[in-house]
């Protein structure tokens, strides 16, 4: 950021550019916090916003580890999963836990299991790695079905959400989860924009365009990988808690499956690796085309991923 | 070309629900997020077919439910939890709900706060939770019939009187073989209840999803000789087990298949290996029962039958989805009973969900005879001790064995209670008492 | 008695092989220790090999490179050249031998540690960020110096944002002394090769390093390309007191750039010495007209 | 240990090693694609599952048996030209990664063209092959998946004589050893691909029948994939030796592993294990068992 502001310094300041980019801002606010909860009907915050407020938010930690820094991981859902069942924990065993304490300590988890399902990326490249973070896919979800405490040993196996408040303000009608996940989507977006324009940023991509160059000029390759896969599961596994918690509310491990992590694969592949934006209008169209789709949806967003990749 | 047809017939399905809403009828509306696509659609098509088969007939037969029409529109999920979710958004602001039926336990899960909020029956036939039994906690949630603790204790009892008797457990070696899931896991503490109650030796084995695989668990199960072995498969999972109990020598007559693993679908890819095998069920399969006969006659023979292979009428799926149309339709007709021969809201046929009460007489009169035993629901039994019977597969079709078997409902109430209110304290939801379950919220 | 003939012969191999160990180190290191200590030897080789598959890529490779100087190291297609610099950076790791780097003694170079110990390098295939613009290219050359931790670069705290101040005003510096100022704001994948080829030097100079090793920097170029880099590589020697080891396929450029000149033929060094001397060395005419001469026509 | 124990021990081991073959028999496919192309074709699975469902839809409808294999044999290489030529063609000189995210799409596609053509029935398939077991010293095996394991031999003993003695053969070799240097002596690199599609095409439909003996078929089917990374991984992929030993070590191992460790754990450890194993395997040699070790190029 700050060098930015230094290349801005020595180029001529683009006013209109400036004020185009603080119009967008203040339209993006007025969207989000003003006309959405005011006139959103129920379908489009229920069905529509919220889960793509979560699914744009694992597809941003996805695309920080396999845009920015080339670790291509089929594992996502796995530490969606993390997320969620660790809030649900962290909320149901800790009395009083403020709800953003709760998120984050969900998201530390998340980055602890990326760190250690992350290690073999210092050894492994390419498909070998690909391959390898399909353990974590089927370890998670074996372990929470396996451990009864981790669903508090509900017969079903499931979690339920719970209360959702903020300094005692109840955020569980529908407007109040979409408040809660749009503060947390933007918030989490905006320190991501921050990071990957910042020195640890442009490490991640030296890495992924040329590990052995970044290697010699002493870019820490191993520790920016594994910084990659913590910040990256940090943020997946937040999106795992808005994904249970303001959108489905009950959930069982069989939801984060191996489809859910191809899904958010495939948003950031149309919506362009390495790009922040994408991950957010891919997901919007695919809903929106969605009731129109046919088959599958899969197919469908795979359809559009072949596309986008031919041109 | 299968799946065109079905489009049209989804067009047809809604245009028919536009045009009775155009002239104001009474009329009672099912929202039905099917799955007509996608791995599962075997089993979407089968329950959807049927149910909709029954609310075809009672429209053209009877002109509706006391002059109330019936009307439906489907949203197709795939079983995908999003997109049940996204079916629910879309069709629950239409006049006139009266329950949905997702046949998906994922999707059911992500239900169960937002019917509680919008106050309308969801009603699980067979599946879902355990607990949302006791409708002291879950006021809107019905999982009729057959609960998955009701199953296991029926499946036991099953067992004895092969056996001669509960006290010929003694003794006994059975091994129940589960599904990697919570769903697989979820009788694991009954079956040791009961195997502690008659004093049978018990092994549970689990086989991990999708099930394609499952050499190691079959020679560790033949290593045991044990008398029985239950499976609690889903999906590829039970086919693969009947092929490779064969390949291991494990006679297919001594296994019982749960309600998830008694369809059609489930033996018929095991060819041979599947020939003696035996599944609970809480309706027999077959179409010599005079409503499956009405439905032949009156909807197929006007044109109007949903299956598209009319040789799957009569299947297990298809006679599910009669049997929970005949539960739906019943319950309307007994909340008309109290509130009025028009279109209920939610919150009125959950009234009449809760006192949902077929005796055999009155199944009879519905020409369920056979077809499923009887229903007792009440405002804190949401299950309605559903009756089980068993059928065994002869390699073309299934037959019933066995008489209607009552599972332990006794025994089980107290542990459902447990979890219910665990829940109930989790999410801080005050229990129910019957006055509240008396308390109707009428437009 | 088969068996204990057997093991008196292993046993006698075995000595003779550790004997010769022992003498060969002893005078390796005491060679090296001679030359890493004094203070005008950056850079001492000694004894180095290494083999791939079981072909000897260099054997016994006795190299030092003096402060201040610009050595060259030349020798036809496959001599070796290329593995030698990959010794030095720690890319490869050799069989045998030993690397001193400012008075610090390895047998394996550690490459994550390189540009700490003061040696910067470019590539003979390019090995850029193609992501990054040519001034994001250059300031990664500094992110050894970096101290601040990712969090502070989010927050934007103090620390972060005076490295960040610093390592642009020693880009700026570099972008103007290889005027790459009208390119510096584009992506680094979108410019000309030679443009390219200078970005990459402009990454290693901003490290300000000790030693800098330059693979083929002016393979594929133009004429006008070559001289324009020769000028860069002497400037940089003169200008910033960079010690440099040039690896190059043209002969011409070299002989007029280097102080002193190593010659590999078939992984040996056949020659060492000033350019003159060098192209006086029979050995070196021997391995050029031998090998060269048909493919490339490199005039001596 | 007493003398059933051991029994039980071999019994679980060769029923293993025996699955271990089927498992390879869906990684072969990938290493053929792998080898010439360097793609992980991720729609091997589907492919799998779109041969199964073509030949047993056909049957269905009353056509004999060996012409319903000729159809869908010809069904499967038109299939494979196609997604080469529409898919990968376009996408040449990309990433692998992006190569492989493509198949990832295409294997949905297939899944969802499968189910528009054939429509969603779950349908049993009856090779003839009688599944009793028989009993050799005390030990049951499945005279289905020995007859299977020896199709999967007499397949690969094919393949390799296909690729050892006829001139495409060398040229598919001289293509997977170094593909610029095959182009530069003038190989037709999308003869080639054509030919090695086609390879993979028949592999699919092999390993479609196979598995959809014994699994049926459904939907599901395409799912073995997930048995055969790990084979892929453990073994390399490029190399079909590889796939084979892959299989054999994965399959064994992860049979003893349900059998002797589940117990500890609870079971049901087989979703996993053979992922752990292989990731244990790579970390000592990252490229596979049978993997070429590769010189980095700088």
């Amino acid at each position: 950021m700050a060098v930015q502001a230094l290349d801005a310094a020595r180029l001529p300041v683009d006013w209109a550019k400036l004020v185009q980019k603080l119009a967008l801002a203040t339209a993006l606010f007025v969207v989000a916090y003003g006309v959405v909860p005011a006139y959103a009907s129920g379908y489009l915050v229920e069905a529509i916003l919220l889960p793509f407020l979560a699914l744009s938010l694992a597809a941003v930690g996805l695309n920080l580890l396999t845009g920015y820094c080339g670790q291509l991981s089929l594992g996502s859902s796995a530490f969606m999963a993390v997320g969620a069942f660790g809030a649900y924990n962290f909320n149901l065993r800790v009395e009083g836990l403020p709800l953003a304490v709760t998120m984050i300590l969900a998201g530390i988890s998340a980055a602890g299991f990326g760190v250690v399902f992350g290690l073999p990326s210092l050894r492994l490249r390419g498909f070998y790695l690909a391959v390898s973070t399909l353990a974590a896919q089927f370890f998670v979800q074996w372990a929470l079905t396996k451990f009864g405490w981790f669903s508090n040993d509900n017969p079903s196996g499931v979690i339920s959400a719970p209360h959702l408040a903020v300094a005692g303000l109840s955020l569980d009608s529908a407007t109040g989860r979409y408040l809660l996940s749009v503060t947390t989507v933007m918030v989490l977006t905006a320190l991501v924009w921050r990071l990957v324009n910042s020195a640890t940023g442009r490490n991640f991509i030296a890495v992924r365009d040329n590990e052995t160059a970044a290697r010699v000029i002493g870019v820490p390759v191993l520790r920016t990988k594994l910084l990659a896969f913590a910040i990256s599961s940090f943020i997946i596994g937040i999106a795992g808690v808005l994904w249970a918690f303001t959108y489905l509310r009950t959930v069982e491990p069989a939801g984060f499956n191996l489809d859910r992590s191809f899904q958010i694969l495939f948003i950031i592949i149309i919506g362009g690796l390495a790009s922040i934006r994408g991950a957010f209008w891919v997901r919007r169209s695919s809903l929106s085309s969605r009731s129109f789709c046919p088959g599958s949806a899969h197919s469908c967003s795979a359809a559009c991923s072949i596309r986008a990749f031919s041109t | 070309m299968t799946f065109f047809s079905h489009l049209r017939k989804a067009a047809i399905a809604t245009a028919f629900v536009l045009g009775a809403t155009a002239v104001h009828a009474e009329e009672q509306y099912f929202p039905l997020q099917s799955y007509r696509v996608g791995p599962y659609a075997a089993g979407g098509t089968g329950f959807f077919g049927g149910f909709i088969d029954y609310l075809n007939l009672i429209n053209i037969r009877d002109g509706g439910v006391n002059g109330a029409k019936l009307a439906w529109s489907e949203g197709e999920t795939q079983y995908e939890v999003e997109k049940g979710v996204e079916v629910y958004e879309r069709l629950k602001s239409n006049p006139g709900i009266a329950a949905w039926n997702p046949l998906s336990v994922g999707i059911a899960y992500a239900m169960i706060d937002r019917i509680t909020d919008d106050k309308v029956p969801l009603i699980t036939i067979n599946h879902g939770r355990t607990d949302t039994t006791d409708g002291r906690v879950f006021p809107y949630v019905f999982p009729l019939l057959l609960n998955p603790y009701s199953e296991t204790s029926g499946i036991v009892n099953y067992i004895a009187s092969k056996e001669g008797g509960l006290d010929k457990l003694k003794g006994k070696n059975i091994v129940v073989l589960y599904h990697g899931s919570p769903y697989g896991k979820e009788t694991i503490p009954i079956y040791e209840l009961l195997s502690q109650k008659y004093g049978f030796e018990l092994s549970q084995i689990e086989v991990p999803h999708p099930g394609n695989e499952q050499q190691a668990q079959w020679l560790t199960i033949r290593r045991e000789h044990p008398d029985y072995v239950v499976l609690r498969g889903w999906g590829v999972m039970n086919p693969v087990a009947l092929k490779t109990a064969q390949k291991t020598g494990f006679p297919a007559d001594h296994i019982i298949g749960n309600v998830w693993s008694n369809s059609e679908e489930d033996v018929i890819p095991a060819g041979d290996a599947a020939k003696g095998y035996t599944a609970i069920t809480t309706q027999a399969s077959g179409e010599r029962y005079p409503v499956v006969q009405e439905i032949v006659k009156t909807v197929y023979g006007d044109g109007k039958g949903n299956l598209e292979d009319n040789s799957r009428i009569g299947s297990v799926y298809h006679n599910l989805g009669i049997v929970n149309g005949i539960l739906n339709v019943e319950a309307v007709r007994i909340a008309q009973a109290k509130f009025g021969n028009r279109t209920l809201t939610g919150d009125e046929v959950r009234w009449g969900f809760e006192h949902l009460k077929l005796d055999p007489a009155r199944v009879e009169a519905l020409g369920a005879k056979d077809l499923f035993h009887s229903i007792n629901v009440s405002w804190d039994n949401h299950e309605g001790d559903g009756y089980v019977t068993f059928q065994q597969w002869d390699g073309k079709k299934w037959n019933v064995v066995s008489d209607w078997i009552a599972p332990d409902w006794k025994l089980l109430r107290p542990i459902i209670e447990k979890s219910s209110e665990a829940y109930a304290k989790e999410k801080g939801i005050k229990i129910r008492t019957a006055e509240d379950a008396d308390a109707v919220v009428s437009n | 008695m088969i068996g204990a003939s057997l093991g008196a012969a292993a046993y006698e191999r075995a000595s003779e092989i550790s004997a010769i160990l022992a003498v060969a180190n002893p005078v390796g290191d005491r060679r090296l220790a001679r030359l890493s200590s004094r203070p005008d030897v950056v850079l001492a080789l000694s004894g180095i090999g290494i083999s791939f598959g079981g072909v000897k890529a260099l054997s016994d490779v006795d190299l030092e490179v003096e402060v201040g100087e610009i050595r060259a190291v030349i020798g036809p297609n496959g001599a070796g050249k290329s593995s030698l610099i990959n010794i030095i950076s720690g890319l490869y790791h050799a069989d045998r031998g030993r690397i001193a780097i400012g008075g610090q003694s390895f047998s394996r170079v550690p490459a994550s540690r390189l540009a700490r110990l003061g040696v910067a390098r470019t590539f003979q295939n390019l090995a850029l960020f193609g992501g990054l613009s040519v001034r994001n290219n250059i300031a990664c050359g500094r992110v050894h110096t970096r101290r601040a931790s990712f969090v502070e670069h989010i927050a934007g705290l103090p620390r972060a944002r005076s490295e960040d101040a610093g390592i642009a005003e020693k880009t700026d510096q570099i972008v103007a002394f290889l005027h790459l100022e009208s390119v510096a704001d584009r992506l680094v994948a979108t410019l000309p090769y030679g443009l390219q080829k200078r970005v990459e030097l402009a990454r290693a100079l901003v490290a300000e390093p000790k030693l800098l090793l330059l693979d083929e920097p002016m393979a594929g170029m133009t004429a006008t390309e070559k001289a324009e880099m020769a000028g860069f590589v002497r400037a940089a020697r003169d200008r910033h007191g960079v010690t440099i080891i040039l690896i190059e396929h043209d002969i011409g450029v070299v002989m007029g750039l280097s102080d002193r000149v190593a010659v590999l033929d078939y992984g040996r060094k056949i020659a060492d010495g000033t350019p003159a001397e060098v192209r006086a060395d029979p050995a070196v005419i021997r391995a050029y007209i031998g090998t060269a001469e048909g493919e490339n026509g490199e005039d001596i | 240990m007493s003398y059933y124990d051991f029994l039980f021990v071999i019994e679980v081991l060769v029923g293993g090693l025996l699955s271990g073959v089927m498992y390879s028999l869906v990684a072969i496919g990938f290493v053929l694609i792998y080898k010439t192309s360097g793609v992980l074709n991720f729609a091997q699975g589907s492919m799998v599952l779109f041969a199964a469902l073509t030949f047993v839809s056909l049957v269905e409808r009353g056509i004999p048996f060996a012409l319903s294999l000729l159809i869908t044999f010809a069904v499967m290489v038109a299939l494979g030209f196609t997604i080469e030529r529409t898919v990968l063609r376009p996408l040449v000189n990309r990433s692998p990664m992006t190569l492989f995210m493509a198949t990832l799409g295409l294997s949905y596609i297939i899944e969802g063209a499968a189910q528009l053509i054939w429509g969603t029935q779950v349908h049993g398939l009856d090779l003839g092959i009688d599944d009793t077991p028989f009993e050799v010293g005390g030990i049951l095996i499945s005279s289905f998946d020995l007859l299977a394991a020896a199709i999967a031999a007499a397949m690969v003993a094919g393949l390799s004589a296909f690729f050892y003695w006829t001139r495409i053969g060398l040229a598919f070799r001289a293509v997977a050893d170094d593909q610029f240097a095959a182009l530069a002596v003038g190989l037709r690199l999308p003869r080639i691909w054509g030919t090695v599609w086609t390879a993979a095409g028949f592999v699919a439909l092999v390993a479609g029948l196979l598995w959809g003996a014994r699994l049926g078929v459904r939907f599901s089917l395409s799912l073995i994939v997930l048995k055969a990374l790990p084979v892929l991984v453990l073994g390399a992929f490029d190399s079909i030796l590889g796939a084979i030993v892959g299989g054999l070590i994965i399959g064994a191992s992860e049979k003893l592993a349900e059998v002797y460790l589940g117990p500890f754990v609870g079971g049901g450890i087989e979703g996993w294990f053979a992922y752990a194993l292989a990731l244990v395997v790579l970390l000592v040699r990252p490229s596979g068992l049978f993997g070429q070790k590769t010189v980095e190029r700088v």
